[in-house]
């Protein structure tokens, strides 16, 4: 049953250190002010899933937190490349980042088996492709029935997933609407799960079939506003594609990025800029 | 009206005239995207356009910055869930033409997006592969835009993130249930197609002014000139200036938000 | 591109003697007017999936339409038997209809994989029941990462779907509301679909993240005021439960069956009672 | 207030009891229905009631008749497709209780509702399996309720359509995944659980009236009783009122409805 917590409070009781942590939002409602959280309480040796590692990503892993990285599309959408990603990559600076490499449609897949409980997604994928030379993650099935070979990835099982939505009701019923990506897979394939919210409303006022994940699924609420800022939330504010063209230049070289960390972050209080 | 474009919006006129009314079409974001709006606002209203992050049927007034931009869902018939749009829309055999852009090409229109270098110790790490792996095997067929130069076209691709039709040109053989694959790419000089037997690029026109010199010179192999070698297009008044629009109000739209 | 056409043509044209047929709507908006149709035009040899017969396909059993039946629950819901399907099963009349019969979850999983365009749905499933003994449809894989035996079934991919839905507009978009069951998956799973709609309109007035199936994506929509009666059509008209109810009588023998096809079917006009 | 009651009722007011407030109970039609809305009206407002037609956490006015009654809808919290109810929620391992009736029930717990007889040649054809054998198998365990006679249990069900610990106790043993399987089992006479170690139901509480015996001269092999033999709670005024109300509102709704 979800339990209404400061987002400090969240992160410190269900993040820990050498955890495997999915934080998602496809373009929309990507949880910054939770990822900020997450540095802030200088959290490390994660593995981070994600589809897209975004700026979120960017910024965590150039904090040092990762140690694994897996996900399927690793750019500032666009704009250009995710620099402190590529500085870990190439470089290993702050240290070496290791990375499982998808397509978008095996992470997909990974996260709707993960959330169906399954040890494994089955998809027609990868076919000529190289990731597979370079990911032992990726292996294949024979099916029974027609002989066809098809593409396995192991489900995402993340130990906590942290995800950002619009609003919740007082029972901590959580509503997503517009591009809803993978939040509702992602929640209920994770052991843990912490859904920040722009507000805590009294009816969450959704249509029958709307995307609604009851609070009993869900272990923590955070009320964080502008939660999801420089990306955006369907209905409360826009992404700030101009913050996303100026991290180009922040994140670039290591002394703008520590200036940045240190003043958005590390000596900024609780909630996103 | 002006008679005057660049290379650029050359490119773009002839990725969009690629497109016709009412394919279903996955865009993959940059010029696909732009090539393919202009298509809806010009020759081809009832294409249906399609974004990997879960918007089906979506008519922008911008262009977006990202794949998931808000214009795409509030524009949009309706929005699934991203594994809804890899299983059921792709996957499920729903999408005419897949519209890609690369970093690298090579002559079997393999396309590159992960890394130049090594993959263990990349000189330079790209985004990867994104949704176009499958979107270039699930869909049934697949256009391809980029710029033309010796550093995106290359004898071999560093890397096959997507395939086109493998080092050989005979990766599609024999496997079932694939698309068609790559049948043109469009860059700021010409058009190409694949060989029908041995599937190596071929360039089929070449942009109004451009010589088959300068194609070969922004091309890492020895390319091949078809017999019939066509002029493309000139782009139109209108297309010029529904694109021109488009740009601007993107231009505005992006430089606008804070 | 959706076509609109009279039910009648719709079905004439693209549902063939032997073909593989699913009419879904779980509870909810069950397609009786195109099942009605098919009846009427004495389709005969099909192979029918549904994941609950209900009293549509008692009818077209009946009434000799079907070869064979692929399903998951076979009564009338709170009432008690499906006396066609049983006079069928037990008696071979009006001749023998050939089952195949899995449970829910499979049925389920097998039309998400159609509409994935998969060969093959997995899932953890038939786990200690004796189902697998008696249809050799259920196979088994093995997942490659963990060892783990999990149960495959073929994907359900028919010739044709019919489902019923609430409007459509004139684009031939369609909105399906309320219980969703596996309509949207039998539409996209199908080489040929219609959908019987209440109403045509200008605009769906859908949510975000309605359950919306594009024009293109359906081969023939077709008008059929209460198109689900008995059943119902949320927004629209309740379920009949009474009728439900009087079906067990209708239908017990064979003579009064009889009556009831020539009465409602065989001399009725195009719509369903 | 009366302290009259049938025996009906007493097995829907001990099975309602059963559920405690707060647990996800995946929601079989009739008995378990009833059940499952009496605890929800009584001591369980929190109970989560889930049906497989995709309603999640629905609290509805009147018993629905079938499993996707229009009131389970408009009362839920939301509603999923069946493919997703299937895939998320039960074999996602979110439901903690499975509540099922059955046509045929066995020492070892184990269902029937395929058929009498033979497969090939049955003798009486029932409905089939419906959600029941992953209900059986992924929810955290499992209630059963059913009317108890010779007819309804039985040494051996003619077929196991579902799981309860299979012909000799322990088809559960060692396989991976699984829930706890029937936990208890609660008819008109008594209530029953499988014994820890060889999973044989044994008989925990007689209903108040209700001798060993007649349990006895109702099942269909020699059942076993606890050596502590309790008496089962009688149901009280509230939980009667209730459910006779429930009940009653019920029949005039599906009576009215043409």
């Amino acid at each position: 049953m979800a339990e209404f917590l400061s987002l400090h409070d969240a992160v410190a009781r269900y993040v820990e250190d050498g955890a495997t942590v999915a934080m998602e939002g496809f373009t929309h409602l990507i949880p910054f002010a939770a990822g900020h959280e997450v540095i802030r309480q200088r959290k490390h040796d994660l593995t981070l899933i994600r589809m897209t590692p975004d700026l979120v990503y960017d910024q965590l892993i150039g904090a040092g937190c990762a140690k694994k990285l897996i996900f399927s599309w690793g750019g500032n959408p666009g704009v250009g490349s995710l620099h402190r990603l590529r500085d870990a990559v190439e470089k290993g600076w702050p240290h070496k980042v290791e990375i499982f490499e998808h397509s978008h449609a095996a992470m997909a897949c990974a996260f709707e088996a993960g959330a169906a409980g399954l040890p494994l997604a089955v998809l027609r994928g990868y076919v000529g492709s190289e990731l597979p030379s370079v990911n032992d993650q990726i292996k294949y099935i024979e099916c029974p029935f027609t002989g066809e070979r098809l593409a396995a990835v192991p489900s995402v099982r993340p130990d906590v997933s942290l995800v950002h939505a619009q609003k919740a009701d007082r029972k901590g019923n959580v509503l997503v609407e517009g591009i809803i990506g993978v939040q509702k897979e992602a929640i209920l394939a994770a052991g843990k799960s912490i859904v920040t919210v722009e507000e805590i409303v009294d009816d969450l006022e959704a249509g029958p079939n709307a995307c609604v994940i009851p609070g009993w699924a869900i272990d923590a609420i955070a009320v964080a506003e502008k939660g999801a800022y420089p990306s955006y939330a369907h209905g409360y504010y826009p992404r700030d594609n101009r913050f996303y063209k100026e991290w180009d230049t922040i994140a670039r070289d290591r002394d703008p990025f520590q200036a940045w960390l240190d003043e958005n972050i590390y000596n900024a209080g609780g909630q996103a800029q | 009206m002006s008679n005057e474009y660049t290379s650029s919006e050359m490119m773009t006129v002839t990725a969009a005239k690629a497109l016709e009314n009412g394919m279903t079409c996955f865009v993959g974001i940059g010029l696909p995207s732009e090539a393919a709006n202009l298509a809806r606002l010009t020759h081809a209203p009832d294409v249906v356009l399609i974004y990997e992050s879960g918007t089906l049927q979506t008519k922008p007034d911008v262009l977006p910055l990202s794949i998931g931009d808000g214009e795409l869902c509030e524009s949009a018939l309706t929005t699934v869930s991203v594994p809804e749009m890899f299983r059921y829309w792709l996957q499920g055999g729903k999408i005419d033409v897949g519209f890609l852009g690369t970093a690298q090409i090579d002559r079997y229109c393999n396309l590159n997006t992960t890394l130049i270098g090594d993959y263990q110790a990349p000189k330079v790490r790209l985004p990867g592969g994104g949704g176009a792996p499958e979107i270039a095997t699930c869909a049934g067929e697949v256009f391809i835009t980029l710029k033309h130069s010796k550093r995106t076209f290359v004898d071999q691709v560093d890397f096959i993130t997507t395939l086109g039709f493998g080092r050989d040109g005979k990766a599609r053989d024999g496997v079932p249930n694939i698309g068609r694959g790559p049948t043109r790419v469009i860059t700021d000089l010409c058009v190409m197609k694949p060989d029908p037997e041995t599937r190596e690029l071929v360039v089929v026109s070449l942009h109004p002014g451009v010589t088959a010199e300068q194609v070969q010179d922004a091309t890492g192999w020895e390319i091949r000139f078809a017999e019939q070698l066509d002029t493309t297009p000139m782009p139109s008044a209108n297309e010029l200036d529904v694109l021109r629009d488009l740009k601007a109000r993107t231009e505005r739209k992006h430089a606008g938000e804070a």
